[in-house]
């Protein structure tokens, strides 16, 4: 009977998984046919590529945003470390070059994140408050530093290698998200610092008393998705040929309804990067199709929460159902 | 030193040696003296059995080796070596293992990824896990304990027997040479009792020293080398364990208070049948079940685990739907969709495991107790009186013999046997019909059980009708004024005014075997 | 009343050629300005006989990486014209390459933007309005105290305007601004808060200066509360300046004639796309392609009542961008 | 040993409450001091009675919210739902009146709520992407009902009442906000509803399995959280004598933030409404105070994070330290 539940186990387990492997791209080939039904020209490399393009920082932050809320944490202040990231490089650049300024802009990200990553597990505070604590502190800075207005002046160099570059046709920012995509994969999968964010997030004590360093290894969760910030500052400044102090303000929130439509709960301890990286194209993709076959703004707007619900809703059925 | 300890050793056994030692080891939570200058000695190659009243400070202890907690003052020695044990890391490292009694598992993390959190091989965050390496070591570790579960399940899908039993294993599995076992049998049934006490005679062999703690005076017979009594977080008593230590002394050494054995009297009056279960079928293992709780009964359902028990009593509190078959209450037909509805209903549950369902950690004992019964404190505006609130609190608490120091504290700074208690006040309040009652006294030691189970008389004799499922079959028996043996989703047989007799039958009936009373004896 | 010049004689209507694809990128459509430009872009469209397929909106200034996204979803839909509502002064370069590329003739429409690829560009000179407000107050009041509320940080028009108005007050020595601080959003409650909280430190105030009239209208309602004697200029209408106007609030405002500027845009796309002749072009500062600014045009309490906003200000009450084109 | 054990508790936690109760406090004198030492105006009636009227949204929103993260949830919806309740109450007030029309923003706000919390408790999923979902259908709503711009027709009776009117120089929205704090404040101290606030948000599974009627208390929590949205409705429409489609943007997460300085963890089951009421003064007075003292707005974006993150650190100092 043991070896039956077992078997059984197995089978229901496989079968799950094909069912969770199946909503997500489901809602994602739903969309995609209904647009190019609607409009034909959806169905264009350029359009692809297009999309790809746009969903690069998005798909950036969101494998930082995975690692902390897995971890049982999450990042507010990803999207304005971004900005922040993004002026401190280009004003390094002016001056010192392409190369030292990508470096900066990784480091600024770097840096903030394990700020954070400090406050939280030095003073265990909760990393949404530290986080929106920070993300005022760097939006400010990012104002302060550039006076309030986007700073349009980079080598060109900078821009057509990361804005506007293309191996085999896929643009520099997807190659750079899709890597940071694969990277934090094998984090999460393979590595000890995989297994530890899960542990963390899952029970923090019994992480602690498992001899886990819970605090050095929250500290470096967070300068991770730090990194992942400077990452997607060089794909955007580049993409859009200017760093702003208010860059992807908002990114952060859309960055988290990824994660979390792909699956991962805020409470912790759970996830995995392939569907996060549905989630992002599924709230990527929303705004591209809605405004190819022509939806009103409102109802855009209208529209994607419909879809965010919709599409956790049927995630959520599909799950209890197994 | 211990002779019980030679009996199924071949080859030659390493000389005991003290390889832990606490002396004056003091510790304090707030105002409470958890620990008051304890000490104590474990040796290699024994099993130390330290025996306690809740809240005497036995886990305190065990976390303090653990690394968990930090003494306040006192002294701790590994082999010879004083020592500071500021984290878990340290106390591995020293080879320390520790089974808590509250689990410490993550509940997300398979099973495999429990074992060996933070004991891999490799210590850098990048550094591959090296899983291959890790799965066959951890299917030695659960072969030996005899628990045959898949490697990559989640902890979280386990019932709870198994998870103690995953706990075990992480620390089978990190090459301890110095164990701690805090209450590690509470929730398990006695097939799976057995299989631990093998590996605990094993890993005497190999000269590990382990530390034990637990409420059943049987167990000191059965594995013990060396006994310790805590009193009021003082190490009071330690001896050998010789066969003149019976358990009547046993139970003089750890309470200052006189025990009153507890015996069950017949029920005054016959009862009328209260519930009734006909043919009851439901997915997650009831095949067929049939059985009546009397008004004013206690009944006893006793199984393995995965014999439909626990499932049975999942219908009965509504947290499952059955698929066929009736169910009866007062003569009204009974299908709750939820425990809500259930309570409704006048159906009552007290949940086995503890920590997941029964206690809101960061509320207070108050609050905890008096989850249910609220609309006892209901005053006319609709507003909750807290004067009687506290009053009907402190009455409880103090006649369920709970040791706390403020009823407004998080319950979670009571130790693991008086949380028990107060949930079991919480599922007695409010005057419920029926009682569903799982490991109802788990954690709780001998004297307060014995009050308890005299508390649960009263009850019945004021026509409250339980329902127990049990791990402990001894309790079963001592307790139930009926039992139903149960195998595979079936009941195999009804005991009226079960004794200690029927045991063999029991024990028996539930591993789907027919009778050989000589055989077992 | 229906016989006035929809253009205001600004330019005399075109015939287009072919049956045009207009696409128009706006920053939003959450003020009467922009859905104004929307409607007159629109009803200029279906009087001249061309198709508009699509109407985005960047959801608001700054959104840079929002309209860059639009308008390469838009650069697949073969579109003969584009005319763009830039939501930030740079960084649009790109994507309007591209769109050139594929032989869409780009009209920046108001407000400027840096690209080569912009055949030309009609609206207003945000420095000039910002300059026509504190000109007008100098000459109501030349030693004045002017609360001045900027609008939000980062975006290029909310500073062009306060350099305006900081232009003009240099002209005019006894008038000193306060407050000076790009801030919030520009929603009505941060022009109430931003108000309240300065004519608590400067009672004495005269004017206040608001970037916006939804910023405006709050500091009215502001100035009513606390019983201060200061009075608003402010650029653009809505539905309740006019009464603010009467309460005298709000002392002046210099149009915004989003409807106008809409449809001149249009025309304007279309003679490109004909080869007609521009006409009005002149360089400004030192856009790479030539502008037509609309002189601003004031409205004050005195010749309020002869100022039909329906005309060229404040498109229909009950027209609304359609939901799908 | 035992009874002296006992009173020393008593004692201590005394000792814990002052301490607790001072911290939140002290800084907002703190901020109030130096706001006055610097400018003198600012300890004006005047500047009170403007600070109470800016605060007064935030303190409602926050009652609510107080009530959904004790409860182990959140409400990211509330700032839209306030908006598409002021445009719904304001469209039906032109038509039928202006109790109809107050009516009508408690209704939508409740029926909104509602929903939310019926999507959380039938299909168990995360309130935060839940909410996230609905924010942006009921942002879609309001907008596509206005048309996209404010209203400002509206019955002059109600701006007269509701955003001008004063009972002995307290503003109506400050009665009103003082109001619902004093009521939730009830609701979680005295009441049944309140009790299971707590035990859901300390441990679901266990107050499911002890009877709790979970999934009905946790749509009443949302529903709460959405009559806080209307009851805020009523008080910004009648405030900005306006109904804007767009209002009160950002200010979940504001409301959010004030929770979490006032001490309420983001993991459920603990807090009081009196730290909340303090988180909410010391972020709402912190804006103020910043412009009347006259701080550069890039640096008020910069102090405001500090000012939270050192708060929720002093706080998380003084629990560790009892
Ligand atoms: N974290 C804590 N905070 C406050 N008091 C605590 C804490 N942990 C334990 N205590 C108190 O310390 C005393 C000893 O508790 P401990 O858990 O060691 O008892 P125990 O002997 O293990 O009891 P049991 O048999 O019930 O498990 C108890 O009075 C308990 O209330
Ligand atoms: N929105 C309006 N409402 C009412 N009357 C208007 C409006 N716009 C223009 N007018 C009036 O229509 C007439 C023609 O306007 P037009 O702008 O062509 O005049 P103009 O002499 O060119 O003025 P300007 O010198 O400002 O360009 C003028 O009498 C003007 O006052
Ligand atoms: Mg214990
Ligand atoms: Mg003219």
């Amino acid at each position: 009977m043991f070896q039956g539940a077992k078997s059984g186990g197995t089978l229901i387990r496989l079968a799950s998984f094909d069912m969770q492997k199946l909503v997500l791209p489901g809602i994602i080939v739903l969309i995609a046919v209904v647009s190019g039904m609607i409009e034909p020209r959806y169905w264009t490399a350029q359009n692809l590529v297009n999309l790809g393009r746009q969903i690069s920082p998005l798909l950036i932050l969101a494998a930082g945003q995975s690692l902390t809320v897995i971890s049982g944490g999450l990042d507010l202040s990803v999207a304005a470390v971004l900005a922040l990231s993004g002026i401190c490089g280009v004003v390094v650049m002016n001056d010192f070059g392409m190369t030292a300024g990508i470096i900066t802009m990784l480091l600024t990200g770097i840096a903030f994140g394990t700020f954070n990553g400090a406050i939280i597990a030095r003073f265990k505070v909760s990393p949404f408050i530290a986080t929106l604590g920070t993300l005022s502190i760097a939006r400010g800075l990012a104002l302060m530093i550039a006076g309030g207005l986007p700073i349009y002046k980079m080598p060109e160099a900078f821009i057509d290698i990361f804005g506007s570059g293309a191996v085999f046709g896929l643009p520099a920012g997807v190659i750079f998200a899709l890597g940071t995509v694969i990277v934090f994969s094998v984090i999460l999968r393979y590595t000890i610092l995989g297994r530890y964010v899960y542990a963390i997030g899952s029970n923090t004590d019994a992480a602690f008393n498992s001899g886990v360093n819970v605090r050095a290894y929250t500290v470096l969760v967070y300068a991770l998705s730090g990194l992942t910030a400077g990452v997607a500052a060089v794909v955007l400044t580049s993409y859009v040929a200017a760093a702003q102090p208010l860059a992807a303000q908002g990114l952060e929130l859309q960055a988290l309804a990824a994660v979390v439509v792909g699956g991962v709960a805020l409470t912790g301890g759970q996830g995995s990067m392939l569907n996060v990286f549905y989630g992002v194209v599924i709230l990527g993709m929303l705004s591209n199709s809605l405004t190819m076959i022509g939806v009103s703004s409102f109802m855009q707007t209208l529209a994607i929460g419909v879809v965010i619900v919709a599409a956790v809703i049927l995630d959520q059925l599909r799950r209890s159902a197994n | 030193m211990n002779p019980l300890a030679a009996d199924h050793s071949a080859a030659p056994r390493p000389q005991p040696e003290v390889v832990l030692c606490a002396s004056n080891v003091s510790k304090k939570f707030g105002a409470t003296q958890a620990l008051d200058e304890a000490s104590i000695q474990i040796c290699s190659g024994g099993v130390h059995i330290l025996l306690g009243e809740n809240g005497a400070g036995k886990s305190t202890l065990a976390k303090i080796f653990a690394g968990v907690h930090r003494p306040d003052a006192g002294q701790i020695e590994v082999r010879g070596q004083a020592v500071e044990i500021g984290d878990a890391r340290t106390a591995r490292e020293l080879g320390i293992g520790i089974v808590f009694q509250e689990l410490s598992l993550a509940p997300h993390l398979s099973v495999l990824d429990n074992i060996f959190l933070g004991a891999e091989a490799k210590r850098r965050p990048f550094s591959f896990l090296s899983r291959g390496e890790e799965a066959r070591r951890c299917r030695n570790v659960l072969e030996m304990l005899d628990l045959d579960v898949p490697l990559q399940a989640p902890v979280s899908s386990l019932p709870i027997a198994q998870k103690q039993l995953v706990e075990i294993a992480k620390v089978l599995a990190r090459d301890a040479k110095i164990i701690i076992m805090d209450e590690p049998t509470s929730t398990l049934t006695d097939r799976e009792k057995q299989a631990l006490f093998r590996v605990i005679g094993v890993l005497k062999q190999r000269g590990v020293a382990i530390l034990y703690v637990t409420h059943h005076l049987q167990e000191v017979e059965l594995i013990g080398d060396f006994v310790s009594a805590m009193v009021n977080g003082r190490v009071t008593q330690s001896c050998p364990v010789t066969p003149a230590l019976t358990e009547l002394k046993l139970v003089s050494m750890l309470t200052g208070r006189e025990v009153r054995e507890f015996t069950r009297a017949k029920p005054r009056t016959p009862s009328s049948p209260l519930l009734t279960i006909a043919a009851l079928k439901s997915k997650s293992g009831c095949k067929d079940v049939a059985l009546t709780v009397g008004r004013g009964e206690i009944v006893g359902v006793y199984g393995v685990v995965g014999c439909g028990r626990e499932s049975l009593g999942r219908v009965l509190v509504g947290l499952e739907a059955h698929s066929s078959g009736e169910i009866h209450m007062d003569g009204r037909p009974y299908r709750p969709r939820h425990p809500a509805h259930a309570r409704g209903l006048g159906m009552s549950y007290l949940p086995m495991d503890r920590k997941q369902k029964g206690i809101l950690p960061n509320r207070s004992i108050r609050e905890n107790l008096n989850l249910m019964n609220l609309r006892d404190f209901s005053t006319i505006g609709g507003m909750l009186s807290r004067s009687r609130e506290r009053e009907r609190s402190t009455r409880v608490l103090d006649e369920l013999l709970v040791r706390f120091d403020s009823q407004e504290k998080p319950i979670t700074t009571l130790s693991g046997g008086n949380q028990q208690k107060v949930l079991f006040g919480r599922a007695i309040a409010g005057a419920p019909k029926v009682i569903v009652m799982e490991d109802p006294t788990v954690g709780i030691d001998i004297g307060a059980k014995a009050d308890l189970y005299r508390l649960m008389h009263e009850l019945r004799n004021r026509g409250i009708s339980f329902l127990i499922f049990s791990s402990d079959l001894l309790e079963t028996l001592k307790i139930c004024d009926r039992i139903y043996s149960m195998y595979a989703g079936r009941i195999v047989r009804e005991y009226a005014d079960p004794t200690m007799n029927d045991e063999a039958q029991i024990l028996s009936d539930i591993l789907g075997q027919e009778l050989h009373r000589a055989a077992i004896h | 009343a229906d016989d006035f010049d929809r253009l205001r004689g600004l330019i005399d209507p075109a015939k287009p050629k072919e049956q045009y694809r207009i696409a128009f990128a706006a920053v939003h459509f959450v003020d009467a300005y922009w859905k104004g430009v929307a409607y007159g872009i629109l009803d200029e469209a279906k009087k001249a006989g061309v198709d508009v397929v699509r109407v985005t909106s960047a959801g608001g200034y700054g959104n840079l990486q929002q309209q860059i996204a639009q308008l390469e979803a838009l650069a697949a839909l073969d579109l003969d014209a584009l005319i763009i509502g830039a939501a930030t002064f740079d960084g649009l370069r790109r994507p309007l390459k591209t769109l050139a590329e594929n032989g869409v003739k780009i009209i920046a429409m108001d407000l400027s933007v840096n690209s080569p690829d912009v055949v030309l560009r009609v609206g207003q000179n945000q420095v000039d309005i910002g300059f026509a407000m504190a000109e007008y107050i100098c000459q109501k009041d030349p030693d004045a105290l002017v609360i001045t509320i900027p609008g939000p940080a980062g975006v290029e028009w909310t500073a062009d305007r306060l350099r305006g108005v900081k232009q003009a007050a240099e002209k005019c020595p006894d008038m000193k601004l306060v407050g000076n601080e790009f801030k919030a959003s520009t929603l009505l409650e941060d022009g109430q808060s931003q108000a309240a909280d300065l004519l608590t430190v400067y009672p004495d105030a005269d004017y206040i200066y608001a970037a916006a009239v939804s910023l405006g209208t709050g500091a009215a309602r502001a100035i009513e509360r606390a019983g201060s004697h200061a009075k608003v200029v402010t650029g653009g209408f809505t539905d309740n300046t006019v009464e603010l106007m009467e309460k005298g609030l709000i002392d002046m405002v210099v149009s915004e004639p989003g409807i106008l500027i809409g449809r001149v845009n249009l025309q304007y796309a279309i003679r490109a796309l004909n080869g007609d002749d521009l006409p009005h072009l002149a360089q400004d500062g030192d856009l790479p392609y030539l502008s037509y600014n609309l002189p601003p045009r004031t409205v004050s309490r005195d010749n309020l009542s002869s100022y039909n906003l329906d005309w060229y200000d404040m498109p229909p009450s009950d027209w609304d961008v359609p939901a799908s084109q």
